[in-house]
């Protein structure tokens, strides 16, 4: 870089209106309406209330996940753990809840035990990630790479341990409520657990000193710390959080199938991270919003039902979701060159 | 803001693309059946798949595809994706016994039968029928001919078992026919390799590979499924012990779906045994469930497809209820 | 004293990937007597032999900082190509022709990355979509078996050595000459360094960028054959997840995921590594559930030496202002 | 010629190598440069000042190829010359040595000249001869008096070994211009000196040079012919012997500055000091320094590049460890300081690399600014910011420092000239009232008109009863702003001088005590 001698550099003014919204960090979910409407007139059933409402459903437990994942690309870093969380935290909690011989079993506190059993989970993986990156200087994606293939390992590992079957069912009811129940007549009640994480997740990111030393360490780790940024700390806690949501949505999971099964969630890493960085968060580190990771996450989402819902053969769906992934990201390529040239 | 024509043109092939999907229109007054698989990773599913794909259309009935790829959680939204969109019918196969359990809920709900094809669900107050082979039976009654076999020629046997995905019941249940055999004949049979496929080619052949480099004088091997047959062969041949029936050296040698490789490999005398599923009659199984539930009738939770063993000696005489064997003649004209 | 002991500490560290395989090497062998014996010396290394070319392929894209995603897709689609549409082709003609494919994969990437500024990961992430459902299509969901030709170069061993390692060994000296010997090698390296810096030095950094995927394309498709004639068929599953261990052998070798540190021969010898393990594992009649926390573990732990490793040897590398006598 | 040339004063000898005429350009219609030309010549060296902003990079980038001008007309050697990039103006023979240096440090010195080009072992076949290179390399650094093995990484040169090497390059690719951007910035005195040297020689062979400076004594001792800019027009086009700092600082200013260092009123108070230092130690960068600094004072630090004062900074602040001795702040023993300590004892640290450590490059200016200052307004269980007081704050002290910029909340800082920039540094301290300021660099690569912000802003601080460590490679800066200068070389302290005993040479003789040995590798 030169230095420029360009003393100041507004954000350039859109004059027609379909620029102002290929601007506008809204364009993702614009993109979203725009091919809803024209599924719409493919698979009409799209737009019923019941499979809008499942639409709701679905997001609430990928966008847990990915809202902990964005902490952590804020920082620079990537969770590749998130999935073996997600498995190894339902075959854990399962076991302490199930009725089937459970741990906490009859002892009248097995849904508080068995849900701290999760987000212990998640926790200590967490936890592990953040301090073999923040202490050893280890690069995160190896590391929870290496926590992804143990704990995917020994999730299988732990259910042979616990039953013969291939998961632990006959979990309690209360429990199962978590991820099926509903309120307010319909809405489920998983969407309050996720209005809860998110509102959290929006305040500490956009409200707290530690969002703002988050993005300070993802822009300029050196910086920050001479800055007085606990740069380390900063770091540690990320991936305890990205840790605990992924056991969060795990409850979500577990409790909607009913079921902890050692291979849940496998298949969603790249979902997860292709959500956030398709919502506007950078891999780079420094730039992110929890909304921008729920319009990725939603478009995700919607394209995955729409693809459901018409029912074709599994290579036209890998196909058009890759084609779609593609057009969207070429589309925002386009905007930041129409953002740098004014 | 100015595009390029090269930005444009790619800009415009995707727009296409993702607008030029194909149309669905929805047939008045037919029934559309949902075909929900969880892989289609071995010739058994993909032929299932063609089969009622075939089976459906004879009887005028529309399909809709879906593959969850071993996600239990988006087989649980592809489910609530085809109540969505009013089938009549769901045959699912799912990955996991228990997870599958809401779905059923929310097909009975919805009003829709659902059929489980190959693996039955766990037990549960929901309903619907499930077809199954089964398969521990199988595979203790194909081991137990090639324990058989090796009795007649005596001596001491090294083996080695090639298993399925861990987290897959049918994986685990064929396992536990194989040692429910092996176990009982502990003095003769020593089992050295235990190799973990993941259903997964490649990890097959690379497991066998190791095992054989470890025990050499392996001479009694049995595959989980019969899609693993090409890498066995390929193992055995690099290693020098791929010999026919009879022949110095023969492994004694059982596979388990009864696909068109196995049936190709019986003809010319490799492998010795073959637990059957009885593709078509599952099939069948299948939809007489649907018609019935659609006329009101309860048909039971479990239905059983009781398979055979295929083997040198009754080869002719079971070949044309070995669904492989179908598709080896439409191959080999 | 002191300095002896320091120099001593200083020459483990700087070996500790080393020390650790031999460990390895030593624990498995006393467990397994057939473990150390030339025979499954070269069967380690013929099975490491696809992961390790693709790894290669992935090492030039590390490299200049990128990512490739997409090559377990590439794999598939090539693999799926040759058994579909090869059939009656000698491997002679076949093999070229399926790199080229590969070649244009990658060129795919790299044209949405260069050209369309795509990020490489988004880029490779919808081309692992794209890719496999083109594969799946090709291939209708079955099995792809390939030819006898193709069958027999897989099991053939020349010189006594498997088709695998030849295969292997020239991808190797090819890029071991373009990294160290030819321009372009040296620019990568550039590139990865500081791309601003390298495009004000004059250096194409587009077109390096594009050739990195280029070259990863080919190096996919090239270890999609080699696979694909050692397992004989490519199912639906052939390639899937295949950017895991490659990246991580990539990694294990040295090289950087932030671009312009690292090398093909470290990246070898951590494909090599994780062979290693996995073969011992079976060697040793090893639980198979384990497997997986093995290997986990052990990459950990070699990861773990390096970056340790790193750490210190900046702190005694850091330049001196005064020479203080000892 | 254009209006410019009536300016001209400068009679050169033959016909110019480089012709300018007319050069426009304007960035997101913003119009940066206006009708500027001048010639280059053969075997002279003209320097060209002016503030930041006022076009010098740009003029510079658009001979070099990074830019494309708008309208106007570059003749070079005679030809109409109109680069289409870095590599096209290389190719024809302009070379262009930026300021952040454009080596590749994970590469050889060799491999870093010939990164383009290497010699081939056969023509037309793409393989490296490195044998070639290895000597070919030599005869560069040789010309340029290194001798260092052309193998050596780039990673273990001195940053003046670095600039050499980015000479040899350009002698490399056979330059007939070399433009040199703010090149002694982060050079010692000495290889300042060297590189001097080495332009002399180049200019002797009948190079031309383009030197840009913000120094502007380096400006008379180097050049034959001086152009100054101002806000993209041309203001001035002399000879040196034409030209006086005076008159360059006025027409760069477009006023007279009186007086770059502004008077400090205020005293030295009395009472304990607000920092003391007492025998710190730490193997291989300092040894044994001792000393104190006062409520109100400034204390200055000179020495060569390498002598151990950011080193010594850096250990005060708790970036870096120590072996032995104590430092106090305030009267309280920092017995294991980390930036967080130091910061909750009143201490502030301006480092050398603003880029590197001081700014979020991406970040707004309001973020920045608050960086260092979060906890003190946010309060409760989860740490929420009171951003109403916050804002207010971070608006006042982003117009106390004057940085030029509107929109504080949208601007990003990587788009701020150098000045604006370390005013944010420096904003961002001064929100936490520090009572002991240290400053490394402060002035580094910014005009004359943001340095004397930057003086007034010292000594507003001094006057406030702040205690100022300020380190320094420009000598007359310390001994304009300074109570007091330490010389540091070698790792120690050689000397203190105390204001009104200030002496130019003096200073340089304390600094370069034994500097041969300790830059000699």
């Amino acid at each position: 870089m030169t230095s420029t001698d360009v003393t100041a550099v507004s954000k350039p003014r859109a004059q027609a209106g379909w620029k102002r919204l290929l601007l506008s960090e809204y364009l993702v979910l614009v993109l979203t309406v725009f091919y809803f409407a024209v599924m719409w007139t493919i698979v009409p059933e799209i737009a019923t209330a019941d499979t809008l409402l499942d639409i709701l459903r679905a997001m609430m437990p990928l966008l847990v996940v990915a809202i902990g994942q964005t902490f952590v690309l804020i920082v620079a870093g990537i969770d590749l753990s998130a999935p073996s969380i997600i498995a190894m935290a339902s075959v854990v909690g399962a076991s302490v809840l199930t009725g089937d011989g459970g741990y906490a079993n009859g002892t009248g506190f097995e849904i508080i035990a068995g849900i701290l059993a999760f987000i212990a989970v998640g926790a200590v993986i967490g936890t592990f990630n953040g301090l073999c990156t923040t202490r050893f200087n280890m690069p995160s994606f190896i590391v929870t790479l290496t926590t992804m293939m143990f704990f995917s390992g020994a999730a299988i590992w732990y259910t042979t341990v616990h039953t013969d079957a291939s998961s632990i069912g006959n979990l309690p009811r209360g429990f199962i409520g978590i991820g099926q129940g509903t309120f307010f007549g319909g809405l489920p009640f998983s969407l309050f657990v996720v209005l809860v994480v998110g509102g959290a997740a929006h305040f500490i990111l956009s409200r707290t000193v530690y969002g703002r030393w988050l993005y300070a360490v993802g822009l300029n780790p050196r910086a920050a710390a001479v800055s007085g940024v606990p740069v380390r700390r900063v770091i540690f806690w990320a991936f305890v959080i990205s840790g605990v949501c992924a056991a969060i949505a795990s409850i979500l999971y577990t409790g909607r199938l009913e079921t902890g099964t050692p291979v849940l969630g496998q298949r969603i890493l790249l979902d997860v991270i292709g959500a956030a960085v398709i919502g506007g968060v950078s891999l780079f580190g420094g730039k992110g919003k929890i909304l921008w990771t729920i319009f990725g996450v939603l478009f995700l989402t919607v394209i995955d039902k729409s693809l459901q819902l018409m029912g074709l053969p599994i290579a036209s769906v890998f196909a058009i979701k890759g084609s779609i992934i593609l057009a969207a990201a070429v589309i925002d390529a386009v905007r930041h060159r129409v953002l740098v040239r004014g | 803001m100015k595009l390029s024509r090269r930005e444009f043109t790619v800009g415009a092939l995707l727009a296409a693309g993702t607008m030029g999907l194909p149309i669905m229109v929805k047939a008045q007054g037919t029934k559309t059946v949902a075909l929900l698989f969880d892989s289609l990773v071995s010739p058994f599913w993909v032929s299932g798949i063609e089969i009622m794909r075939e089976k459906a259309k004879a009887n005028g009935w529309e399909t809709l595809e879906n593959i969850s790829d071993f996600d239990d959680n988006k087989q649980f939204e592809q489910v609530k994706a085809m109540i969505g969109r009013k089938v009549d019918g769901i045959l699912i196969i799912q990955t996991d016994s228990k997870a599958v359990i809401p779905a059923i809920r929310a097909a009975n709900e919805a009003g829709i039968p659902m059929v489980h094809f190959n693996r039955p669900p766990a037990e549960s107050d929901a309903y619907s029928v499930a077809i199954q082979a089964d398969n521990r039976k199988i595979m203790a009654d194909t081991v137990q001919f090639l324990v058989d076999e090796a009795k007649k020629m005596g001596g001491k046997y090294k083996a080695c078992l090639l298993i399925g995905d861990l987290g897959d019941v049918n994986a685990i249940q064929r396992r536990d026919g194989f040692f429910d055999v092996v176990d009982k004949n502990a003095d003769m049979i020593e089992v050295v390799a235990r190799v973990s496929t993941e259903w997964n080619a490649d990890k097959a052949f690379a497991g066998l590979t190791n095992a054989l480099q470890a025990n050499p004088d392996i001479n009694f091997l049995v595959t989980s499924s019969d899609f693993m047959h090409p890498q066995i062969e390929q193992v055995l041949q690099t290693a020098g012990k791929w010999h026919k029936r009879g022949e110095e050296g023969h492994v004694l040698f059982a596979g388990f779906d009864g696909d068109e490789g196995a049936y190709a490999r019986l003809k010319d005398g490799y492998l010795d045994a073959c637990g059957v599923q009885n593709l078509f009659l599952e099939v069948d199984m299948a939809f007489q469930a649907f018609i019935d539930m659609w006329a009101g009738k309860k048909p039971e939770k479990l239905l059983l497809d009781p398979g055979f063993v295929i083997t040198q000696a009754n080869l002719t005489e079971k070949q044309d209820e070995m669904w492989g064997y179908t598709v080896w003649k439409k191959q080999n004209g | 004293m002191n300095g002896y002991r320091n120099r001593f500490a200083m020459l483990a560290l700087q070996n500790a990937p080393l020390l650790l395989f031999a460990v390895l090497v030593i624990v498995f062998g006393l467990m397994s007597d057939r473990f150390l014996t030339p025979v499954n010396f070269l069967n380690i290394i013929n099975q490491s032999s696809h992961i390790a070319i693709i790894a290669i392929g992935m090492t030039f894209v590390l490299l200049i900082a990128g990512i490739d995603l997409s090559v377990g897709a590439n794999m598939y689609l090539s693999a799926a190509i040759l058994g579909v549409f090869f059939v009656g082709m000698p491997p002679l003609v076949a093999f070229p022709l399926v790199a080229v494919l590969g070649l244009a994969f990658g060129a795919f990437n790299g044209f949405m990355i260069t050209q369309l500024r795509v990020a490489a990961f988004i880029t490779t992430l919808s081309t692992l979509f794209i890719g496999r459902g083109i594969a799946l299509y090709f291939s209708g969901n079955k099995m792809v078996p390939f030819s006898k030709d193709v069958l027999t170069f897989g099991r053939t061993a020349y010189l006594g050595i498997p088709s695998a390692i030849w295969v292997f060994a020239l991808v190797l000296i090819i890029a071991l000459i373009v990294l160290k010997m030819t321009t372009f090698g040296r620019q990568v390296y550039a590139v990865g360094a500081d791309p601003d810096a390298a495009a004000k030095a004059g250096i194409n950094v587009r077109r390096v960028t594009f050739a990195v995927y280029c070259i990863c394309g080919v190096c996919a498709a090239v270890g999609g054959l080699v696979s694909g004639s050692q397992v004989a068929v490519a199912s639906s599953t052939f390639g899937f997840q295949k950017e895991f261990p490659v990246i991580a052998a990539a990694v294990l070798g040295g090289t950087s995921l932030f671009g312009g540190r690292g090398g093909v021969l470290g990246t070898v010898f951590g494909a090599v590594l994780i062979q290693t393990v996995e073969n011992g594992l079976v060697m040793t009649n090893a639980n198979p559930y384990i497997y997986p926390l093995v290997i986990s573990v052990i990459i950990f732990i070699a990861v773990f030496t390096d970056s340790s490793r790193t750490t210190v040897l900046e702190r005694l590398e850091r330049r001196k202002i005064r020479v203080e006598p000892d | 010629m254009s209006a410019a040339a009536s300016v001209s004063a400068a009679p050169a000898a033959g016909a110019p190598l480089l012709e300018i005429e007319g050069l426009c350009k304007s960035f997101f219609g913003v119009e940066v440069l206006h009708k500027v030309g001048f010639t280059v010549h053969a075997g002279r060296v003209l320097g060209l000042v002016g503030e930041n902003g006022s076009g010098k990079s740009t003029t510079m980038n658009i001979i070099g190829g990074v830019h494309q001008m708008d309208s106007g007309r570059i003749m070079f050697g005679g030809a109409d010359y109109r680069p289409k990039g870095p590599r096209d103006a290389s190719k024809q023979g302009i070379a262009f040595i930026h300021q952040e240096l454009n080596l590749f440090r994970n590469l050889s010195i060799a491999e870093n000249l010939f990164i383009t080009e290497f010699p081939k072992l056969v023509p037309g076949l793409p393989f490296i001869d490195r044998g070639a290179a290895r000597k070919r390399a030599s005869e560069l650094l040789a010309a340029v008096d290194l001798d260092i093995p052309p193998t050596t990484l780039v990673n273990r040169l001195s940053q003046g070994e670095r600039q050499l090497v980015e000479i040899a390059k350009a002698l490399g690719a056979k330059a007939k211009i070399i433009i040199f951007d703010e090149p002694t910035t982060s050079l010692t005195t000495r290889e300042t000196d060297r590189l001097f040297d080495i332009i002399n020689k180049l200019r002797q062979q009948g190079i031309a040079i383009i030197y840009i400076s913000h120094i502007l004594d380096d400006i008379m001792r180097l050049c034959d012919d001086i152009v100054v800019l101002r806000d993209g027009n041309l203001v001035g086009k002399a000879l040196k012997a034409d030209m006086t700092i005076e008159r360059m600082i006025s027409l760069m200013v477009g006023r007279n500055i009186d007086q770059l260092f502004p008077p400090r009123d205020s005293a030295i108070a009395a009472g304990p000091p607000v920092l003391e230092v007492r025998n710190i130690t730490q193997r291989g960068t300092v040894k044994d320094i001792s000393f104190s600094l006062r409520a109100g004072e400034v204390l200055g630090v000179s020495g060569l590049m390498g002598a151990g004062r950011s080193e010594l900074a850096r250990i005060l602040f708790g970036i870096d460890d120590f072996g032995s001795g104590e430092i106090i702040v305030n009267g309280k023993a920092l017995t294991k300081p980390t930036p967080t300590v130091c910061m909750d004892n009143g201490m502030a640290f301006l480092t050398e690399d603003r880029r590197a450590e001081g700014l979020m490059m991406e970040a707004p200016i309001d973020h920045n600014i608050a960086l260092s200052s979060l906890q003190a307004y946010a309060g409760g269980f989860a740490h929420k910011i009171d951003s109403t007081r916050l804002n207010a704050d971070v608006s006042k002290m982003s117009a106390s420092v004057q940085i030029g910029a509107r929109d504080i909340a949208n601007t990003l800082v990587k788009n701020l000239s150098g000045g604006n920039q370390q005013k944010v540094v420096i904003g961002k301290w001064l929100l936490r009232e520090p009572t002991v300021f240290i400053l490394d660099e402060p002035t580094r690569g910014i005009d004359v008109g943001a340095k004397n912000e930057v003086y007034k802003i010292i000594n507003r601080l001094a006057a406030g009863g702040a205690g100022i460590l300020m380190i320094s490679s420009e000598i007359e800066e310390l001994v304009g702003m300074s109570d007091r200068i330490m010389v540091m070389a070698h790792g120690e302290i050689r000397a203190t001088f105390e204001r009104g005993a200030f002496d130019r040479e003096e200073l340089l003789r304390a600094a370069m005590w034994d500097g041969i040995r300790s830059n000699a590798k």
